[in-house]
């Protein structure tokens, strides 16, 4: 790893976008990614503390995850996984486009993965008014007769809470690709600088990731 | 050894005490060693190569050994692991209970502790036992976690609310030990006491039969359930008022009834406000007071009824 | 400066997506054959080769500086470690007689119903 | 670039540098200079420790008899839990990595700044954030969970808890971004011919402490938002009540705070290799060994968590095998232990200050743990569970091992951060007095736990009450010592004699190629190493720069003495 290192050579003209204590431009943006991904792992640990409950649960009450996965709809989310696995392509496009400078690939790319993103969290909605109109709620609110075995309120808290936080990210999400898009409009990314772009991207392809994992674990099995 | 145990652990008195403690001595002379082993080299070095004024060489760097590194990194490793083997050998007879051990009932609640025998007796803060035999407790609590702890007998272990945990112990002298709660619950952490009464097996039958009664009259047994009961945590006996209301000059009364109504305090009253406590809630308290006493032998409540009775004005 | 960097083919990137789908496809359809026991590895399995595809490709790992593959890598063991530990207790929760190892509640559940049996009387059951 | 001459590191005091380049409040608040956040975090968190100590202090006065002293039962719980609470999540964990990290690791590396300077100036925003809500628990309610913040009681009792989950979410925000910005730093600005076996070993300990901040901080955080929606929305997965589980919120719990305490200790033993090098003007010994044993605690402490929870409830399995890792650890930290006291082997060591802290760090953290291995025996905590020894035990490994630490990194690096130095007398006698009292103070609570003393308790049977007693009066020996710090440090920053660029003659960048204090952007040329990090002879002899004329220029590593 000591390639990272760099010489320091002064005098040579800085780009804009390069900071005062970067020596090269490279190193500016590995920099950035590293950083990144060390925080793409700590998202990955918060979520970890979910799947944590998730599995100890399903071990002590099997029986009541399968019972709780027929009362969620697998076509929703399973519109809503292609809807995300779109996205995550739409986002990944939109880095192949500005890489080679076409600006207007990446600001499409933005809006589609942006439309994505509402319509996966619309669907998101319409599901969750529909449980609570039911009467699921997690925890201790959870008032639905039709099914009412013993710790089927855990099973809908874990729902409600991984999907929840997993659709704050997604929101979270959203006013990224806004900013992305108004930066992107303004003309700020170019072949040679498009970190911010990159660095959304990523983050973008966790939050698919972790719904890789809460689809089937939530609504098939 | 005696009774008043070493400088560092306190009397023993159950039959695991003295492994305990050997396995406790180990580890302290294992690190005691050491200790003096790599703190006297520190203090050797320290003075012995102390900088001296106006020397101004600067030691050479010493080459690293494999060997001493291996060495370091291999004789500590053995050590702890030989400590771990006895740790844990130890620690599955302290957790697995003789099957034909003795069993009671414990129940924690914030914060007192009750202890039930399977005859039906049931008495709080003092756990009685027979010395000799083994004796396992099988625990819960009602609200928050509580923990039990005999330092005498090295046993402690967490009593959770909705599920069962247990600890057994065979007691070798005769006397009285303290129990701690050693899980934090709150404001009374620190008042959740309690002892251990070790008698002789035939004592101990004595105790049992008579439900701890012996030859005392009703009235005396009463005052002795008020306090060994906890009643004295919620009721005072001085006509001061506390989470329940004073039962002094209760007998008699004519209580006011949250509902508004207002019923006189006769003997059936007061029985049916101890095993039935939601049954008429007095205005002005919380209905606070726990259902269980409603398991107490009839001796008992007889006993308490008395006690409240002779607490009339 | 863009010289370092890898450019992801358009190509491979519908592929991926591509593949993506098509495996959406097969965990939805394993999910709704009854495969006893084997159906939560299978979904898991997929689950896993999903996102291991968009990790290497979407996200580029594949070409990337190996750091960002080690970070990963170790942020995963740790998740492996939690839930793994956590289960080292919780599977085994009363193993040694001194925890039981059904909550009270289960307990007082299953009595009531030995109980609600009886109450049937012979031959109800 | 060799052409640079020592001239940048006279002895004299610059007359522009990072504290008065611009004195405006506005050029404080929003630097992102890593060394005036690094001072930041030092006012802040002394500030922590300060309250911190003082409830500290009325607890022990508390404690002085049986029966209530001067508070009632509910404030001394209040009391200690706020005790706890600020001196971990306030202060100890930012301590050494947010302070002495930020002050030195980039000048360590030969870098500008950390590679996100923007980043951590919100990270101390967001520490501050976390101190506020602490602040705000406090006057709400009763805030009386102890630090560990055990379900149910946690759910029953005050509202107030509420805001204190909110806390050390928020607090653990800022703890993994100042972790990630030193991991990156440390990857990627690393100054020219600086390779991985040239790091100083506290760049190493920090290293290996961010590592265990970024993987082990999100899941306090998940925790502490389980609790909170948990007490808000009743979801049932701690409070056995709604079919939880209390043992699982203790896993959850310690899966964050047992790496926590490496999180605490290993910045420590960074410091400890620094100084007793320095000060024995002699190599580390087995420099591999130490730097690797760091990483080897930061991974094997994920893997023992359970040792606190041995009589929890938790499977026998399960104890088994966090038992049989906990020991483990051990083996890494002795590895350390010897290879310092093999660096004093034919030394020549002198007695400053710092040094004083070094030794006396030694011998408390060997005693902490030692005390450690005796609570991991499975059989041996049964009984030492939640009694004073497990007291005694993490404060000779928080207070006696962390804290005293990093009073030695703070004597070490204070003429760099302020260009002063303080009273190396009254420093001496602080640090004797501060090292008595300690010992006094908790070496009495090892001896009272095992007797059976549990903690947490507010009143005692009075056979404890000798021991209860030598221990506040030690309190106030150590008590005494530290204000006596904190005064001749104050005093230094008025009276204080301009320090030369390296009172202590040592070898890393920050001494050697720095003013001070350094320049705004620590160094006028970056530094090219040559050399590793304790090479005192090339200091003596060529000033210590890598750029004295018969040294080797350029990236090329020598192969290393
Ligand atoms: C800085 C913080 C810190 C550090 C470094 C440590 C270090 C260690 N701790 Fe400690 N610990 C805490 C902070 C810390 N601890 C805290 C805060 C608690 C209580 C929390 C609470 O409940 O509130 C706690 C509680 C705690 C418990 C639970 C006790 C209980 O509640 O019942 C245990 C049990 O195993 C334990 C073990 C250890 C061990 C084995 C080490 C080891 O890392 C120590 C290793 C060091 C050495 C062993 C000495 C040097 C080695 C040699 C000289 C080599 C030779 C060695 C041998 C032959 C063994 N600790
Ligand atoms: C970093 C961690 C840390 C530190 C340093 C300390 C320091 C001290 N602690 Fe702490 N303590 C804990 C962490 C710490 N503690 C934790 C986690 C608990 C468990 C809580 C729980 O159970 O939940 C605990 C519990 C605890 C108890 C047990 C309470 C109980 O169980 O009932 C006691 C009792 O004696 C105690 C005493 C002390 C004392 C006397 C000090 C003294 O060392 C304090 C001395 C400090 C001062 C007097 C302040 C002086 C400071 C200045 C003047 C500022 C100067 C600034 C600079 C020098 C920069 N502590
Ligand atoms: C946790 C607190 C608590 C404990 C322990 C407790 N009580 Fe009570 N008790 C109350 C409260 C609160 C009330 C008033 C509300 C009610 O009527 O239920 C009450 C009411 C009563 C009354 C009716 C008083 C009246 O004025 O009408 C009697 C009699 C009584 N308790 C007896 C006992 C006895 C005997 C015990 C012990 C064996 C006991 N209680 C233990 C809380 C407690
Ligand atoms: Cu009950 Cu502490
Ligand atoms: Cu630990």
């Amino acid at each position: 790893m000591g390639s990272s290192t760099v010489t320091a050579v002064h005098g040579e003209a800085h780009p804009a976008h390069l900071q005062h204590h970067f020596v090269s431009s490279d190193q500016q943006f590995d920099a950035a990614k590293m950083g990144m991904w060390l925080f793409l792992v700590t998202e990955i640990l918060l979520f970890a503390g979910m799947f944590v409950a998730y599995t100890v649960y399903r071990v002590w009450h099997p029986e009541v995850f399968v019972a709780g996965a027929t009362l969620l709809d697998p076509l929703l989310g399973g519109f809503n996984t292609v809807v995300l696995l779109a996205s995550s392509f739409t986002v990944a496009l939109s880095i192949h486009y500005i890489q080679q400078g076409n600006r207007t690939g990446l600001l499409i790319n933005i809006f589609l993965t942006m439309a994505a993103a509402v319509t996966f969290l619309v669907v998101k909605y319409f599901e969750y008014t529909h449980k609570f109109h039911l009467g699921i709620f997690p925890g201790e609110h959870y008032a639905y007769s039709e099914v009412s075995m013993p710790y089927v309120a855990q099973f809908f808290s874990i729902y409600f809470v991984m999907t929840g936080i997993h659709g704050v990210h997604v929101l979270i999400g959203v006013g990224l690709f806004i900013w992305l898009a108004v930066r992107a409009i303004k003309g700020h990314f170019t072949a040679e600088w498009y970190t911010p772009v990159e660095l959304v991207g990523l983050y973008w392809h966790i939050v698919d990731i972790i719904w890789i994992f809460l689809f089937p674990l939530l609504y098939l099995i | 050894m005696g009774d008043k145990g070493t400088f560092w652990m306190p009397e023993q008195a159950s039959k695991m005490a003295a492994e305990i403690d050997s396995l406790f001595y180990f580890v302290f002379w294992i690190s005691v060693i050491f200790f003096v082993g790599v703190i006297g080299a520190m203090i050797y070095f320290a003075w012995k190569y102390r900088h001296r004024p106006g020397e101004e060489h600067i030691p050479d760097p010493l080459p690293e050994h494999k060997a001493t590194e291996a060495a370091w990194i291999v004789i500590p490793l053995i050590l702890v692991l030989l400590i771990f083997t006895w740790g844990f050998k130890a620690f599955l007879k302290l957790n697995m209970p003789p099957p034909n051990a003795y069993p009671i009932q414990v129940r924690a609640s914030s914060w007192a502790w009750n202890f039930a025998y399977p005859n039906g007796t049931s008495i709080g803060t003092e756990l009685h036992v027979p010395v000799g035999r083994a004796v396992k407790l099988t625990m819960s609590s009602d609200d928050v976690l509580h923990s039990f702890f005999v330092p005498a007998f090295r046993v402690k272990f967490d009593v959770l609310p909705n599920r069962y945990t247990s600890v057994w112990f065979e007691a070798t002298q005769v006397g009285e030990y303290d129990i701690f709660c050693t899980e934090y619950c709150g404001t009374g952490h620190s008042g959740m006491l309690g002892k251990v009464v070790v008698h002789t097996e035939k004592e101990f039958n004595e105790w049992l039969q008579s439900s701890g009664q012996g030859d005392m009259t009703p009235e005396e047994y009463g005052q002795v359930l008020y306090t060994q009961q906890n009643c004295i945590v919620c009721h005072s006996v001085d006509g001061s008022p506390g989470v329940g209301p004073t039962l002094q000059g209760l007998y008699g009364r004519n209580e006011q009834l949250q509902d508004g109504s207002s019923v006189l305090a006769d003997e059936n009253y007061i029985l049916q406000s101890i095993v039935e406590p939601n049954f008429q809630i007095v205005s002005g308290y919380p209905p606070a007071m726990p259902a269980t006493y409603a398991t107490l032998p009839a001796e008992q409540l007889d006993a308490l009824v008395a006690y409240i009775k002779s607490l009339a004005n | 400066m863009a010289h370092g960097h890898h450019i992801t083919p358009f190509r491979t990137l519908l592929q991926t997506f591509i593949a993506l789908i098509a495996l959406t496809v097969v965990t939805v359809a394993a999910s709704q054959i009854h495969l006893g026991p084997l159906n939560v590895p299978i979904a898991i399995g997929i689950a896993v080769v999903k996102a291991s595809i968009v990790a290497a490709f979407f996200m580029a790992l594949k070409y990337d500086n190996r750091v960002n593959f080690l970070v990963l890598a170790i942020g995963l063991v740790m998740v492996v470690v939690f839930i793994s530990f956590t289960l080292f207790d919780t599977a085994f929760r009363g193993d040694i007689e001194n925890v039981d190892h059904r909550t009270i509640d289960q307990i007082e559940r299953t009595e009531e119903a030995l109980k609600a049996r009886e109450g049937q009387g012979p031959g109800g059951g | 670039m060799s052409a640079a001459t020592n001239s940048d590191v006279g002895a004299d005091a610059p007359a522009v540098h990072y504290l008065n380049h611009d004195k405006s409040i506005r050029s404080w608040l929003l630097t992102i200079d890593h060394k005036r956040i690094g001072i930041m975090y030092l006012v802040s968190v002394s500030i922590a420790f300060l309250v911190a100590g003082v409830l500290a202090m009325l607890v022990r006065y508390e404690l002085l008899s049986p029966g209530q002293d001067v508070m009632t039962a509910e404030t001394y719980n209040k009391f200690f839990s706020m005790h706890g609470i600020m001196m971990v999540f306030l202060f100890i964990i930012p301590s050494v990595p947010a302070v002495m990290g930020n002050f030195a690791l980039p000048m360590h590396l030969g870098a500008k700044d950390v590679a996100f300077p923007r980043l951590n100036l919100a990270s101390y925003y967001i520490f501050l954030l976390g101190g506020v809500l602490v602040v705000i628990a406090l006057f709400v309610g009763k805030v009386d969970t102890g630090w560990t913040f055990y379900t149910p009681y946690s759910e029953r009792t005050s509202d107030a808890v509420l805001f204190m989950t909110m806390a050390v979410f928020v607090a653990g925000f800022s703890s993994i971004l100042t972790g990630l910005n030193f991991i990156v730093t440390t990857h990627k600005m690393r100054a020219p011919g600086l390779t991985w076996n040239r790091l100083p070993l506290f760049v190493w300990g920090i290293y290996a402490t961010s590592i265990v901040q970024v993987l082990a901080t999100p899941v306090i955080g998940i925790t502490m938002l389980l609790l909170f929606l948990e007490r808000l929305l009743g979801i049932g997965i701690f409070d056995p009540a709604l079919g939880g589980d209390p043992v699982l919120f203790q896993h959850f719990f310690w899966f964050y705070s047992h790496p926590a305490v490496y999180i605490m200790i290993l910045p420590a033993f960074g410091i400890i290799s620094e100084l007793i090098a320095v000060f024995s003007r002699h190599p580390i010994h087995g420099y591999r060994f130490v730097a690797l044993s760091s990483v080897a605690i930061a991974f094997l402490g994920f893997l023992v968590w359970g040792h606190h929870m041995f009589v929890s409830g938790q499977s026998a399995v399960s104890s088994i095998v966090f038992s049989l890792i906990t020991y483990l650890i051990g083996i890494p930290t002795g590895v350390k232990m010897f290879n310092w006291v093999a660096t004093m082997y034919r030394g020549s060591i002198s007695f400053q200050t710092p040094m004083l802290h070094a030794l006396s760090f030694l011998f408390l953290f060997a005693i902490g743990g030692f005390t450690g291995i005796a609570l991991g025996v499975l059989a041996l905590d049964v009984h030492l569970h939640d009694t004073y020894f497990v007291v005694a035990h993490f404060h000779y490994v928080m207070m006696g091992g962390t804290v005293i630490a990093a009073l030695g990194g703070l004597h070490y690096w204070w003429p760099k951060i302020t260009g002063k130095m303080y009273n190396e007398r009254l420093g001496q006698i602080a640090a004797v007095l501060i090292f008595v009292g300690f010992n006094v103070t908790f070496f009495s609570q090892l001896v009272m736990g095992s007797q059976g003393m549990p903690r947490r308790y507010y009143d005692y049977l009075p056979r404890f009450e000798t021991m209860h007693e030598i221990s506040t009066y030690g309190s106030w020996v150590l008590g005494a010592g530290l204000f006596l710090v904190m005064f001749y440090l104050l005093a230094s920053l008025v009276r204080g004699r301009q320090a030369p660029a390296n009172p202590w003659r040592a070898a890393t960048l920050e001494w050697t190629h720095a003013t001070s204090p350094p320049d705004e952007h620590n160094f006028h040329h970056t530094p090219i190493v040559t050399r590793g990090p304790y090479d005192f002879r090339a200091v003596e002899l060529g000033g210590g720069d890598g750029h004295a004329a018969h040294a080797v220029p350029g990236t090329a590593a020598p192969t290393e003495a």
